[in-house]
């Protein structure tokens, strides 16, 4: 096959070389940890193979906090070496490199595992079901994920990084001018991360369509739900474009077809447009469940319910439904004439009028309310002016003409973290505050929850305010280095001391964590936040199968008002019935791991090694077609053993802080 | 999850989890749909870029197109008597309907590689350019997913032969030919607008 | 779905069977051996498919069987849309403006 | 949230002292100070959009934050209002459309010479981009130069714009917007400038390794000036060969060239036909290297394949017949 292995390992640069060892220094820790500890079994039953859509959830926030370390030391050093004019700290293949993986990690590996792995962990809680509706596929989404995450992320020890943007434009993604292989990991990895959540997806239609409890209509569900129900229903929609856009991309590269090349009649716009295709829903895909977490996390701490549901619901079916025409604002400088662009400025812009909506009902949310100023809902709060500012500055760039002046400079790097960062980041660190009681059986430390939250928030805005104005000065983005005579170097310098303090603020996050998993109070109520929605009226953490009686839902908040009425709170020995539910299985594993190699090998253009691997695919495909394991059934000793452990006195929730 | 067994109903629709599956798999027809509209759109935007190579009326052969055709719309035709014999219980009907099924999709197949393999021959392969890279991606993709659908189907006649009609085996018989009749779909949409419309006068 | 139990002759099945081969050949004479213009064509050879794919779904399908009739309906409306979003949508794009003259 | 705010209020006098010359708030000719206007229209919005929310949300969440005094205090149940939501979708409404009405209207003048221009013959300079430089040819005169190019002032300027490899965005912020340069078609823009001076310009779309240092100078000069210059190009330049020209191509950085003819008359990039000057080799370098295709020409087709006698008997400038790998017929 004549692999070239003095080219398999990146060498010669410290900066990789160090990481290389620390990779390797860790994955030696940590076998040798879990041999010493014995816990290779524990891993094995409980995690690797689980299909509780819990510990899958749990799963997913484990990677995505990694990756965010990942993309986040990325963008420091992007800002560290900016900070300075003719910097000579990054070259600037190496600058190409991190930005590149930085954008895709964020996105794909961060903010939406991020996202997806809060849905599992709370949507079946919030419609009161035991489980998604295919907890074998939900685990395989999972793997598939992580899968992709991993070869990746080894592209920048063994073969090389993609270097293309995170948009990864034809021609210069394809092999005339990228011929190294750091593209075929973009390619391929992206492909498989992306049929995993295409499969989350429609696991999660089905879920709520199909699973909700008994009373819970549409217009009764929960915000959160709502917005994850149609996050999958665009993921659906819009990850199959990725799928057929990628593909392309990958027989170009590694058969020569000319979907997208100069030669041979391709066409590079037709990349630019499929990826657009996706990636604009994309950013929705990411931005709906973080509008639906602040919506659970608002209307807790303000102690009232949602201002507008209504009007919520059906902003969020607008902003869905636009976001899948406007796709084109991202190249009005293509040249597509002015019909085009004008038509999708309109739509473009059309979407502030559902997001103000949201935004607005939000504010009087909290108005009359009793705003309760914890770590979760700063996150929430601080949320609405950081993407005010954000949002507003999209509308400027929808405007077609203008944004000729804006495109693919620091205004618009900023206008997009001002809407990622507060949009999402914000999110799920609300929501992770929120749900973690949930989660794990005790809480966050607040007190480090605050200074977390304040060095974030200051930090995240020094570092990207003064990218509008670098940008409206002619910065452009993705440029490794400025000279001195531009006249940028201050406003670089104050942006990556901001970065610093960002670090700092995720520095006490990761502080937090450790610091609640040992030393946290673990006796706590299950309700700790005197909540609204179903999640919170079984115990924390959460035992497996849930709900031992599924519940029954009148209203809106429906244990708000459970609590109020004091009804359905109690168990009786009566009630309990047995459960079924669905046993653990090494497929999904086994399948992320060979779609890994066989990805690998596809990766080097090893075509006869990646279809021998393909065939491993196949046999996983088969076995589980002759699959007919029916699960188990949990007795009703153990449900009234489980239950009584909690539950102190028959029916009683316990009370909550506060 | 087995619990509850409605009767009333025809046999894949009895149990909660066979009617989730059979909805997950509508929805799965439902991005299936958009990956193969974005194939078409491709093949829309590409389809006069001949780079001097071969074009439409260069190597479509009408003839074989019309076979293919006929073969798939009446495998299209004898899946849904296969599915109709599974109603009324009919074991020995359905596999019989299937295996007919199966026979013709593989004729399908056998005609679609002679015809990549007269292309190839005329000098059209998929690199020559853009036009003929996305002819052959978006064939490929219905011709890879045919082809996944007689194995897949060969596995659930296994199943059917081993546990007889149950709910589930039902269940993934009436899945598969959800599936099959979807290929058919997609085969009317690629007959329109790729054949008919290269060979347009 | 009660309709198929009770019956012994796949009806519906043979009528849409000899319909689609109608359509299918009709719109093959049309578009092989008419002079319309090229437009006209694929306007009705383009309105035959869509007839062809509704009489699949609805016939051989059974879209509106089950309890989730509604919900399937739903789904390929919405998918429809999406086909020409991206479809129509692609080639406007990228065949008006400079593409164009 | 007060520190915050805090810290927002003072970053911002240092954000206006640097920001009081923005390149783009400082137009330097017809074009940019359209769009400019246009910026300031949408300012005024946003800052009203801003204003409102900001305002709203420090006294909501001032008025109604827990304090100990209010700790029994239940809120109502409350689940919206009509009225409300209609003005808070009624407004947005409005303001969208207000925004839109200018926009579409720069959309469409910024195809054409800008107003006041209509009347005089804009002079056309065709770009090429190339990793990682800007070739300027002017047909008219038959001079070239590279990475930079000299104009005359208050005369428009059309630029037709191709590339000879990546995607590239032409943009020089001082006097208009940008727009993608592309191999194997065109695109235009106008720019117009109003005095004499020297603005910058350069690529905003990333292609690769030298990306950051593709710059180029416009010089705006008064019609003598211009004319003069022109002169003595024709009649000091050296000629560019197709081989130098090749040599070009390569990816590399050079510093200002000018010859006294110019490359369309071996080639031109934007016609869909034209060849391919790709040097796959010479972006080998960083990682493990794939296989490249030998035929970064599509060699294949160097003579249309001709099947049947199909379109032999005419001539290769048919548009109808000469779709080779084209935009439809531009
Ligand atoms: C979570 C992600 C997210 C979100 C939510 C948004 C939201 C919006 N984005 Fe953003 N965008 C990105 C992520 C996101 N974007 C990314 C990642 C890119 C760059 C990708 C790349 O090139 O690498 C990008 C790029 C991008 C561009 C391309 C620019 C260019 O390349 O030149 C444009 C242009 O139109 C745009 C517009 C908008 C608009 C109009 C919104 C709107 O949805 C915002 C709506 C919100 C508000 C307006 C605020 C609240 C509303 C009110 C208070 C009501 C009243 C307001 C008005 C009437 C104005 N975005
Ligand atoms: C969700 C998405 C997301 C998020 C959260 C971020 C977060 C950050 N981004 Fe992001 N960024 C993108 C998505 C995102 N970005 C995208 C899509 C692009 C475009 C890519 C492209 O052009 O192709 C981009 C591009 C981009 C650029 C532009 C590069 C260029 O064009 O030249 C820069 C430059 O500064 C940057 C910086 C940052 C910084 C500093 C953060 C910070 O917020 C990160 C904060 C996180 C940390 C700092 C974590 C690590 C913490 C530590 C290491 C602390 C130390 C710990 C201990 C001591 C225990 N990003
Ligand atoms: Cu790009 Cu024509
Ligand atoms: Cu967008």
């Amino acid at each position: 096959m004549g692999i070239k292995w003095d080219e398999f390992f990146i060498t010669g640069d410290p900066l990789i070389l160090g990481s290389q060892i620390a990779i390797l220094l860790t994955m030696i820790g940590a076998v040798a940890g879990i041999t010493y500890l014995k816990k290779w079994k524990y891993l094995w039953t409980e995690w690797l193979t689980t299909v509780d859509h819990k510990k899958i959830g749990i799963m997913y926030i484990i990677s995505a906090v990694l990756m965010f370390f990942r993309g986040g030391m990325d963008g420091l050093l992007m800002k560290a070496q900016t900070s300075r004019p003719e910097m000579e700290f990054l070259n600037s293949q190496h600058y190409n490199e991190i930005f590149t993986t930085h954008g895709v990690i964020m996105i794909l590996f961060m903010a939406m595992p991020f996202l997806i792995g809060l849905m599992n962990v709370v949507i079946p809680l919030q419609i009161g079901a035991r489980d998604v509706a295919f907890p074998q596929l939900n685990a395989l989404s999972f793997w598939l994920f992580f899968s992709g995450a991993m070869l990746f992320n080894i592209s920048f020890v063994i073969g090389g990084s993609p270097d293309a943007g995170w948009t990864s434009y034809f021609p210069l993604a394809g092999k005339e001018f990228s011929p190294g292989i750091g593209n075929n990991y973009y390619a391929v990895a992206l492909q498989i991360a992306g049929i995993g959540t295409l499969m989350t997806g429609i696991n999660f239609i089905v879920t709520i369509l199909k699973m909700r409890t008994k009373g819970m209509t549409l217009m009764k569900m929960p915000m959160f739900t709502w917005t994850t129900f149609v996050t999958s229903i665009l993921i659906v929609a819009a990850f199959p474009i990725f799928t057929v856009a990628l593909a392309l991309m990958t027989f170009d590269r590694l058969y020569g077809t000319h979907f997208f090349t100069v030669s041979g009649g391709g066409m590079d716009m037709l990349w630019a447009n499929l990826f657009w295709l996706w990636g604009h829903p994309e950013v929705y895909i990411v931005a709906l469940p973080a509008f639906g977490i602040f919506s659970e996390v608002i209307a807790t701490f303000s102690r009232k319910s949602l201002f507008g549901y209504k009007s919520m619901v059906f902003s969020i079916l607008g902003i869905a439904l636009l976001s899948m025409v406007v796709w084109v604002h991202h190249f009005y400088t293509m040249g597509s004439g002015p019909a085009v662009n004008s038509f999708f400025s309109i739509t473009t812009m059309a979407i502030a009028i559902p997001t103000g909506v949201k935004m607005f009902n939000w504010l009087f949310t909290m108005r009359k309310g009793r705003i309760k100023i914890t770590s979760a809902m700063l996150w929430a709060l601080a949320f609405v002016p950081c993407f005010v500012i954000g949002g507003v500055t999209g509308v400027m760039l929808a405007m077609g003409a203008a944004d000729y002046q804006y495109h693919n400079t620091l205004f618009l790097v900023a206008h997009f973290h001002y809407v990622l960062i507060p949009g999402v980041v914000f999110a799920v660190f609300a929501g992770l505050y929120y749900w973690w009681p949930k989660m794990f059986g005790f809480m966050l430390n607040e007190k480090l929850g605050k200074w977390h939250f304040w060095l974030f928030v200051i930090g995240f805005n020094v570092t990207f305010m003064p990218m509008f104005f670098l940008g409206l000065n002619g910065a452009v983005r993705r440029a490794y280095t400025y000279s001195a005579e531009s006249g940028f170097a201050p406003l670089f310098m104050l942006s990556a001391i901001g970065s610093i303090v960002l670090a700092a603020g995720f520095a006490v996050f990761c502080y937090n964590i450790y610091w609640s998993i040992r030393y946290a109070d673990r006796n706590i109520s299950s309700d700790p936040w005197d909540a609204r929605t179903l999640e919170w009226s079984t115990a924390s953490p959460v035992q497996f199968y849930n709900f031992a009686k599924l519940p029954e839902v009148k209203s809106l908040d429906p244990f708000w008002h459970m609590k109020k009425k004091n009804e359905g709170l109690t168990l009786h020995d009566s009630e309990i019935e047995e459960i079924h539910m669905p046993s653990n299985s090494w497929l999904p594993i086994y399948m992320g791991v060979i779609f890994g190699i066989a990805g690998f090998f596809l990766v080097f253009e090893w075509h006869i090694a990646a279809a021998v691997a393909g065939i491993g695919i196949f046999a996983g495909l088969i076995i589980r077609s002759f699959d007919y394991n029916e699960g188990f059934h949990v007795s009703k000793e153990e449900i009234h053993r489980i239950e009584n452990a909690w539950r102190k006195t028959e029916g009683e929730v316990h009370d909550h802080v506060s | 999850m087995s619990a509850k067994v409605d009767t009333s109903l025809p046999l894949e629709y009895q149990t909660e989890q066979d009617r989730m599956n059979i909805l997950g798999f509508w929805v799965f027809l439902g991005a299936e749909i958009v990956l193969f509209a974005t194939l078409f759109g491709v093949y829309g935007v590409l389809y006069e870029r001949f780079a001097g190579g071969p074009t439409h009326k260069d190597i479509f052969v009408i003839k074989d197109v019309m076979i293919q055709t006929v073969l798939l719309l009446t495998s299209s035709f004898t899946m849904g008597i296969a599915i109709f014999e599974m109603r009324r219980h009919n074991l020995k009907g359905l596999i019989t309907w299937l295996v007919i099924t199966l026979a013709l999709g593989a004729g399908f197949l056998f005609m679609e590689i002679n015809e990549f393999i007269h292309y190839a021959h005329e000098g059209a392969t998929m690199q020559t350019s853009a036009f003929l890279s996305s002819l052959f991606v978006l064939l490929g993709t219905h011709g890879a997913h045919v082809t996944l659908g007689i194995g897949w189907a060969t596995m659930v006649i296994i199943q059917l032969l081993k546990r007889g009609l149950t709910p589930t085996t039902a269940r993934k018989t009436f899945i598969i030919g959800l599936y099959w009749h979807f290929l058919d779909v997609v085969w009317i949409f690629i007959f329109t607008f790729v054949y008919l419309k290269g060979l347009v006068a | 779905m009660e309709h198929h139990q009770s019956k012994s002759f796949p009806i519906s099945h043979v009528i849409g069977f000899v319909v689609s081969l109608v359509l299918t050949f009709a719109a093959a004479g049309i578009a092989l051996k008419t002079n319309l213009s090229f437009k006209v064509i694929m306007w009705i050879i383009g309105s035959l498919a869509v007839i062809q794919a509704g009489m699949q779904l609805f016939m051989f399908m059974h879209l509106r069987e089950g309890e989730h009739g509604k919900t399937n309906l739903i789904n390929m409306i919405y998918a429809v849309f999406m086909v020409i979003v991206i479809v129509v949508g692609s080639i406007w794009v990228l065949t008006s403006g400079h593409a164009s003259h | 949230m007060k520190k915050m705010l805090l810290s927002l209020t003072a970053l911002l006098p240092m954000l206006i002292l640097s920001g009081c010359n923005m390149v783009v708030f400082e137009p330097q000719g017809p074009v940019a100070r359209s769009i400019t206007e246009l910026i300031n229209w949408s300012l005024i919005w946003m800052l009203l959009v801003v204003v409102v929310v900001f305002g709203l949300f420090g006294y909501i969440v001032w008025k109604y934050r827990e304090k100990p005094e209010n700790k029994d205090y239940e809120p109502p149940e409350e689940h919206g209002s009509t009225l409300l939501e209609i003005i808070w979708t009624g407004i947005p409404i409005l303001i969208v459309i207000a925004l839109t009405i200018p926009t579409v209207k720069t959309l469409y003048a910024l195809e054409e010479a800008p107003k006041g221009y209509e009347e005089k013959e804009p002079i056309t300079i065709h770009v090429t981009s190339a990793d990682w430089k800007w070739i300027f040819s002017y047909p008219e005169e038959g001079i070239e130069t590279v990475n930079y190019v000299n104009i005359p002032e208050d005369t428009p300027v059309l630029f037709k714009m191709t590339s000879a490899s990546t995607m590239q965005s032409f943009w020089v912020p001082a006097l208009g917007g940008q727009k993608y340069t592309m191999p194997k078609m065109e695109t235009e823009l106008y720019l117009v400038a109003d005095n004499p001076g020297s603005y910058e310009g350069q690529n905003t779309n990333f292609n690769g390794r030298g990306y950051a240092d593709m710059k180029f100078e416009v010089l705006a000069q008064t019609q003598e000036d211009f004319d003069q210059w022109v002169e003595d190009v024709k009649d000091t330049a050296p000629k560019l060969t197709e081989k130098e020209y090749v040599g070009l191509l390569k990816p590399t950085h050079l510093g200002r060239l000018t010859y006294s003819n110019t490359h369309l008359e071996w080639v031109n990039h934007a016609d869909p036909d034209s060849k391919a000057y790709t040097n796959p080799e010479l972006y080998r370098g960083h990682g493990y290297q794939g296989k490249t295709f030998e035929e970064d020409d599509n060699y294949k087709n160097e003579k249309p394949n001709v099947i049947e006698g199909h379109g032999e008997d005419k001539g290769h400038d048919d548009n109808e017949e000469n779709h080779g790998g084209d935009h439809h017929g531009h």
